[in-house]
């Protein structure tokens, strides 16, 4: 097929044979059919989109008889520190590899907009780029992605990987990403503000525990924050934290069972009692308020480790992390907040796809890279047979002594599952609207999460359960 | 050089659902060297007759001849011919030396030192030298209109065409550009057509006059001849300052009467046999007001001249003017008695206005070419 | 006459003090983000706020410049600005002339198609141009940027207003001094429409200056990235740096300040003739 | 011809001073006369103008038009990567992929645009932030242009500039700035309000001060630019009409109501039409300012055609909302044009 090993090459032949196209439009060479029936004679590209479950019955031949041909430069795509882990590992498998893998680096949104239009439109992704697990079924949803099922059992390495983290990722019958690293979750807390103010963290157990706590700090310091433009981060970790998901077996909307009002609640509580401060996350005035110690522990996941460390070098030792609180005694204490993934755009020509996926079999599957970029940025490995290196038990200084990514490794294997859907960014819209509405305007918790609940089920076309 | 022939030429503007007729059916010719005035009311058609000869507007039918040479369908800059427009139509991002060189630059291959030698003279002709170099909106009305004659001259057109090119000078101005542009067509002897709607302009400048009125020409001939002899009642009313009295009249064997108690006995009622009605016209000039007489009036205002009175007047439901002699200055409401000469009687047909007799003393009568 | 003059007087005092106040209103946050380009990021989220420059500037600039190339992306900005106002100034100036002064079949329904384009979100047209661009090939080029929006319909609703005052004596004059049709228009109307083309400039430079989301999605090269591009790639998930971007909209505001200045005047009066004509 | 002209045939007169710079622009000249007879004057020469202005139109504009026309009667389920359309002549290859894989749904996102609550409210926030904006700043630049246009006042030329610079600045840019400046901790405008002891305003975080906020930054970016095309149209109305006013005993509101408003009302409506326009399609601000929250108090109908688009891939609806939206803005700025003008 050397018409498809460039791509760029192909589209202008596209143009040009346009116009030969009207003049020999009589001929009968002009054909409108399904391309499958003539694969032989070189102009059906069926193995380019091949697999990726249109369901016409050629889902598995994806990877098997697009042979082994591999391109010799693929390029990639992230955002700031995944960008970087990444341009680490292409460096090392440049090194080891006859290839050569670049890695773009992007704003977070820019990338989501340009990413989307090109898959959108079919032409001009990248070969290999990085997927939120939270946007996962959206974009398998456009049957944009390509299948990395076959890859992935040739490569055996289905279950090195946590196993909560396949469901983001995955149809029944096809899996379209290889994940990257996750967030366990876990409280970061200043030990010396904790200490200065007498809190005594292993008397945490439950959210009442915080709330409890909470009130021995002064009136400009802070328990927690909850910020305002992610409160469905904050809701959907502990809704999954408490095993829910937001939508039923058959697809009815479920955000708004017990569960999640328990939630609301207590975050409602949370903020009433004056013990939860609300700045938007991830701003400035954000990172100053952790740094100065006004607010005093910030749950989150295990990647915020990195930025701490960057961001805020001069609170180094005096952080410490617990479980995230229960909602009842004993009940349990493991989410997950975050996380991603690499994929293949199913535009991806074959040879680019093959050397693609060797690309994130090396970066991923691997041990050795995943431990680098934990090291390096903090990138908590979804790859299970990492937990077993000593790297976790190391006292880190940065949190005063605490073995703190032991804790990681063990809240990662006890995350519940958790169905992400095409309808995700309608559910966290409507939550984050809602309990926005309520923390401020002083709704009920009951009303808030159940008017959270119509609006995805009125938007999406769904029931409620 | 050569003489303009027009051809039953008309032209309609076609606008889909109605259509205009602007000229209509128009013979013409204009003599080498001639200065032909085109006179007529606005929207006479009097602009688009030029702007057919100029080849800015197509024409519908008829032909248009420079000399023997048919040029229907030239193109505007094929036709070797100058225009000068009302607002002078001047480049206004040029200087004067480049305004007036234009034409030249664009549609003749002279060298660029023999354009501005042309230049020069033609400045100098004309007395703006020193502004060769401003911009148009540095100069004054008369000087803007002399950069418009410099650039219709510099180009030694076959014609000058001349839309109502001293309209917008103040009147002290337009008298002075008068004579000068009178002699200087005799100078150069181009033939030129002159559009104006001012009669007085036509006849002070024209060798000969064609009148037009919606669409149609009326009268062609030297400004005299339309004075005297207007082949109807338009021309007779549109030539001359103050305008000709005009009054309905019945005919009752040789004797005119009408309003306010008019009545004049023709000598020789000869032109109006067979009429009941006609139409009667006096010149101002030709009204004396006499201490007694068949006809009075009553007068409204007068306004003197200087060299002259206008008397206004009342007879009946017409106004009246006379051109009287300065000494003569009756008081508003005074009843005048007034009399004219039968000579000076004009006689139009009463549905047609068609003259049925002019002024009849010792001038000769001139064939009217219609 | 007294009474009148105070009363000029307090009139003439409002009068300042409301054009001081707005003056000041209008620089204030032009001066803070200076300030603020000039500070360490330390102060920057101070509170009291510093009111005056501190001496970063060119640590945060270089800051800047190591992380996206943004005097690069200044030059491509000014680059596409100034390709696009050009030729689509000819565009627009010539259609607006040829609306203005001929006559043709369906003129007016065509203008009105073309006028009513104005209240076109662009959004929404990225992803269709953007598969248009991919298929001839020519994502991550800058002629993707700036052809698709010559055909400005503010440019030619522009230029036929103001094309309508020029006399028809004028283009007739010159038909009879030999001129050719195109010659009508570019030695003639265009030049007699400075003004007008100078206020169209500004309007033009501005509408693509402004341009984000089509560019972002089109360009691939960060060598490529103009200002809002490169803007956005600065904002990721993790902290913003603020100071950077600070010193960035302070640079992205020369190019556009020295073009307004220069054509400030020609702006005044070259937009009206375009309204007055309704 | 007769000549009354010099005319300067004499040999050896190209010796002329200067004459050797003249008469290489000559040749120039009359290459390119000879160039423009060669080119005959081709049918309607109104075409050949509006030509390259209507291929680009068609090709970048009305293409993609038409295509969100056509993708609003559908579901986008998918990127497909079936070929459309292909031609095989053996050497010659050529396939056109079918870009999407669309289900046909009718008029199905209309009606749904109909019960979509987000789309009302974003329709709302839109027409609120609308109905204030636009009289305050057409309010505040006829005010200061009025205010320029005095003849007492000196520096006109630095008032002009400074208060017209604002629009000089990246769209992104100067909203980033707004971010910051209405920042609730740190933020210049809190600290002016402590300053005089005022409380603290989130603004940001409520509704009601988050769309002030979007306003306040509209506003300052195009009240300089308004108000120089407004200072335009002032300095255009005849002197002799206000002295002529003056003579008739007006006082200077009178003035104001019969003399400027009136000799004003095109280059009013023109400034009217195209705020209302640029206001409606407002995305930027509130994209980077607020991101549409909170509680999607700020998200305007742009931003929303744009959420539904790019991030719940919803071409379709998407497309019909554009569709929709096109509609209600050119209905608007219709009937502002019919109020406003004469005819």
């Amino acid at each position: 097929m050397p018409h498809n090993t460039n791509s760029m090459y192909g589209r202008r032949r596209v143009l040009g044979g346009l116009i030969t196209a009207g003049t020999f439009a009589a001929a009968g060479c002009i054909g409108t059919d399904d391309p499958d029936g003539n694969g032989g004679n070189g102009n059906g590209d069926g193995n380019g989109n091949g697999g990726n479950g249109d369901g016409n019955g050629n889902g598995g031949n994806g990877d098997g008889n697009g042979g082994t041909e591999m391109a010799g430069s693929i390029e990639g795509w992230g955002w700031d520190v995944a960008a970087r882990s990444l341009q680490l590992t292409a460096e090392a498998y440049e090194e080891e590899h006859d290839a050569s893998v670049t890695v773009e680096e992007f704003g977070r949104s820019a990338m989501k907009d340009d990413l989307q239009t090109r898959l959108a439109s079919g032409s001009g992704a990248p070969d290999v780029a990085m997927l939120e697990m939270v946007d996962g079924h959206s974009y398998i949803d456009t049957e944009s992605l390509a299948d990395l099922s076959g890859h992935i059992e040739d490569a055996d390495v289905y279950d090195d990987f946590v196993p909560g983290v396949w469901e983001a990722l995955s149809t029944e019958d096809a899996i379209y990403a290889l994940p990257w690293d996750i967030g366990p979750t876990a409280v970061y807390y200043r030990r010396d503000v904790y200490d200065e103010h007498g809190l005594d963290v292993d008397s945490i157990e439950t959210w009442d525990d915080v709330l409890e706590e909470g009130q021995k700090l002064p009136d400009d310091v802070y328990m927690l924050n909850l910020p305002p433009g992610d409160l469905a981060g904050v809701w959907r970790y502990q809704f999954r934290q408490l095993g829910n998901n937001p939508f039923t077996d058959d697809g009815a909307v479920n955000i708004h069972d017990e569960d999640s009002v328990t939630i609301a609640r207590t975050m409602k509580e949370l903020y009433d009692a004056d013990i939860a401060s609300m700045l938007e996350g991830w701003s400035s005035a954000w990172f100053g308020a952790y740094e100065s110690g006004e607010i005093a522990s910030l749950p989150s996941a295990a990647w915020m480790e990195g930025t701490l460390r960057a961001e805020l070098p001069d609170t180094a030792g005096d952080w410490g992390v617990y479980k995230i609180p229960a909602f009842e005694s004993g009940g349990p204490r493991a989410s997950n907040w975050g996380g991603s993934s690499l994929m293949i755009p199913a535009q991806i020509e074959e040879p680019e796809r093959n050397r693609g996926w060797d690309y994130i079999q090396w970066s991923l599957a691997t041990e050795e890279m995943q431990m680098l970029m934990f090291d390096e940025f903090g990138l908590f490995p979804a790859l299970e047979t990492t937990y077993d290196n000593e790297a976790f038990d190391e006292e880190l200084d940065f949190f005063g002594g605490q073995a703190a990514r032991r804790l990681f490794a063990d809240v990662a294997q006890e995350i519940p599952d958790y169905r992400f859907s095409v309808d995700t960014p309608e559910v966290s819209d409507a939550i984050n609207t809602e309990f926005e509405r309520m923390l401020r305007d002083d709704i009920d918790p009951e009303e808030a999460v159940m008017a959270a609940a119509e609006t995805v089920a009125d938007r999406t076309d769904r029931e409620l359960a | 050089m050569s003489g303009i022939t027009l051809t039953d030429l008309t032209k309609v503007y076609d606008s889909g659902a109605e259509s205009v007729v602007a000229v209509e059916d128009l013979s013409l010719s204009i003599e080498d060297g001639e200065f032909l005035v085109l006179v007529g009311p606005s929207g006479c058609g009097k602009s688009t007759t030029l702007r057919c000869i100029a080849g800015l507007e197509d024409v519908t039918e008829g032909s248009i001849q420079f000399g023997e040479q048919t040029v229907t369908d030239y193109s505007a800059s094929e036709r070797d011919i100058a225009m000068v427009f009302q607002n002078y139509a001047l480049y206004p991002h040029m200087t004067v030396r480049q305004n007036i060189g234009f034409g030249l630059k664009l549609s003749t291959s002279l060298p660029s030192a023999e354009i501005d030698q042309k230049v020069d003279a033609v400045a100098g002709m004309l007395g703006i030298t020193e502004l060769l170099d401003d911009k148009p909106k540095e100069l004054s009305g008369g000087q803007q209109q002399r950069v418009a004659l410099g650039r219709a001259i510099v180009r030694e057109p076959s014609a000058f065409l001349m839309d109502e090119p001293l309209s917008n000078l103040d009147a002290k101005l337009r008298a002075e550009m008068r004579t000068e542009l009178q002699e200087l067509q005799a100078n150069l002897g181009v033939t030129t057509i002159y559009v104006t709607h001012d009669q007085t302009e036509a006849m002070a400048m024209g060798d000969r006059i064609a009148v037009m009125n919606g669409g149609v020409l009326q009268q062609v001939g030297p400004p005299e001849d339309l004075y005297r002899h207007p082949v109807n009642e338009f021309v007779a009313d549109f030539i001359g300052s103050p305008s000709i009295n005009l009054l309905d009249a019945t005919v009752q064997s040789g004797t005119l009467s009408g309003p306010g108690g008019f009545t004049y006995t023709l000598d020789d009622s000869g032109s109006i046999e067979g009429y009941e009605r006609v139409r009667v016209g006096v010149r101002p000039e030709d009204i004396t007001l006499v201490d007694d007489g068949e006809n009075t009036a009553i007068v409204n205002v007068v306004e003197p001249m200087g060299n002259e009175n206008f008397c206004y007047m009342e007879l009946g439901d017409v106004e009246i003017t006379a051109r009287v002699l300065p000494s003569h200055r009756p008081a508003a409401g005074d009843a005048v008695p007034f009399s004219f000469p039968e000579e000076a009687v004009y006689l139009f047909d009463p549905d047609t206005g068609e003259a049925l007799k002019t002024k009849t003393d010792e001038a000769t009568d001139v064939a009217i070419s219609a | 006459m007294r009474e009148q003059r105070r009363k000029d007087a307090v009139w003439r005092f409002l009068t300042y003090t409301f054009v001081l106040t707005a003056t000041v209103v209008m620089l204030v946050p032009l001066y803070w983000m200076v300030v603020a380009a000039s500070l360490p990021q330390e102060l920057f989220i101070e509170f009291p706020p510093r009111l005056y420059p501190g001496t970063s500037f060119f640590e945060n600039f270089t800051a800047l410049q190591e992380r996206a190339n943004f005097v690069r992306s200044i030059g491509n900005s000014v680059f596409i600005a100034v390709v696009y106002t050009v030729i689509s100034i000819l565009l627009c100036s010539m259609a607006g002339f040829a609306f203005a002064k001929y006559e043709f079949r369906f003129k007016e329904p065509i203008f009105y198609v073309i006028l009513a384009t104005l209240v076109l979100p662009i959004q929404l047209l990225v992803i269709p141009l953007f598969l248009m661009m991919s298929q001839i090939g020519w994502t991550d080029t800058f002629r993707a940027i700036i052809l698709p929006w010559l055909a400005n319909p503010i440019g030619i609703f522009l230029m036929r207003q103001n094309m309508q005052s020029i006399p028809d004596a004028l283009l007739e004059s010159a038909r009879m001094d030999g001129a050719t049709e195109f010659q009508l228009f570019y030695r003639i109307a265009l030049p007699a429409m400075r003004s007008s083309v100078a206020a169209l400039a500004i309007i033009l430079f501005l509408f693509q200056w402004d341009l984000f989301l089509y560019p972002l999605v089109i360009l691939e090269d960060a060598a490529n990235y103009t200002i809002p591009v490169a803007l956005a790639g600065l904002e990721g998930t993790q902290r913003v740096y603020y100071d950077q971007i600070m010193v960035a909209t302070s640079l992205a505001i020369i190019p556009l300040a020295i073009l307004f200045l220069f054509l400030q005047k020609q702006f005044v009066s070259g937009i009206l003739a375009g309204s007055l004509k309704e | 011809m007769s000549t009354w002209l010099p005319n300067d045939d004499r040999p050896g007169a190209d010796s002329d001073a200067g004459s050797l710079r003249s008469r290489a622009w000559d040749r120039f000249r009359f290459a390119r006369q000879t160039y423009s007879r060669v080119v005959p004057e081709v049918g309607p020469v109104a075409y050949l103008f509006i030509a390259p202005f209507f291929i680009l139109f068609t090709l970048f504009l009305a293409f993609p038009i038409a295509y969100t026309l056509y993708l609003s009667f559908f579901r986008y389920e998918g990127v497909s990567g079936d070929r459309w359309f292909w031609v095989d002549l053996g050497p010659i290859f050529v396939e056109v992929p079918q870009i999407a894989e669309l289900q046909f749904v009718g008029f199905g996102n209309y009606v749904r645009i109909l019960g979509d609550g987000l789309f009302w409210q974003s329709m709302f926030n839109t027409t609120y932030i609308l109905a204030i904006q636009v009289p305050i700043m057409i309010g505040l630049a006829l005010a200061l242009a009025i205010a320029l246009n005095a003849s007492f006042l000196r520096f006109k030329g630095f008032f002009r500039t400074a208060i017209a610079i604002p629009v000089s600045a990246n769209i992104v840019a100067y909203s980033t700035v707004f971010l910051l400046l209405f920042n609730e901790q740190f933020g210049l405008v809190n600290y002016a309000l402590a300053t005089i002891g005022a409380e603290p305003i989130a603004w940001l975080r409520s509704e009601f001060w988050a769309r002030k906020t979007i306003i306040a930054a509209v506003t300052w970016r195009w009240t300089g630019y308004n108000m120089i095309i407004l200072l335009a149209g002032l300095q255009n109305i005849p002197q002799q009409l206000y002295e002529a006013a003056e003579i008739d005993g007006a006082s200077r509101i009178e003035k104001f109501r019969y003399v400027t408003l009136p000799q004003l009302k095109p280059v009013l409506l023109f400034v009217v039409v195209l705020s209302t326009i640029g206001t409606f399609k407002l995305f930027a601000e509130p994209y980077v300012i607020t991101g549409g929250g909170p509680t999607n108090a700020t998200i305007t109908i742009v931003q929303y055609i744009y959420r539904e688009a790019f991030q719940s891939w919803n071409l379709g609806y998407a497309s019909a909302l554009t569709v929709i939206f096109v509609a209600i803005v050119s209905v608007i700025s219709v009937i502002q044009i019919r109020i406003g003008g004469d005819n």
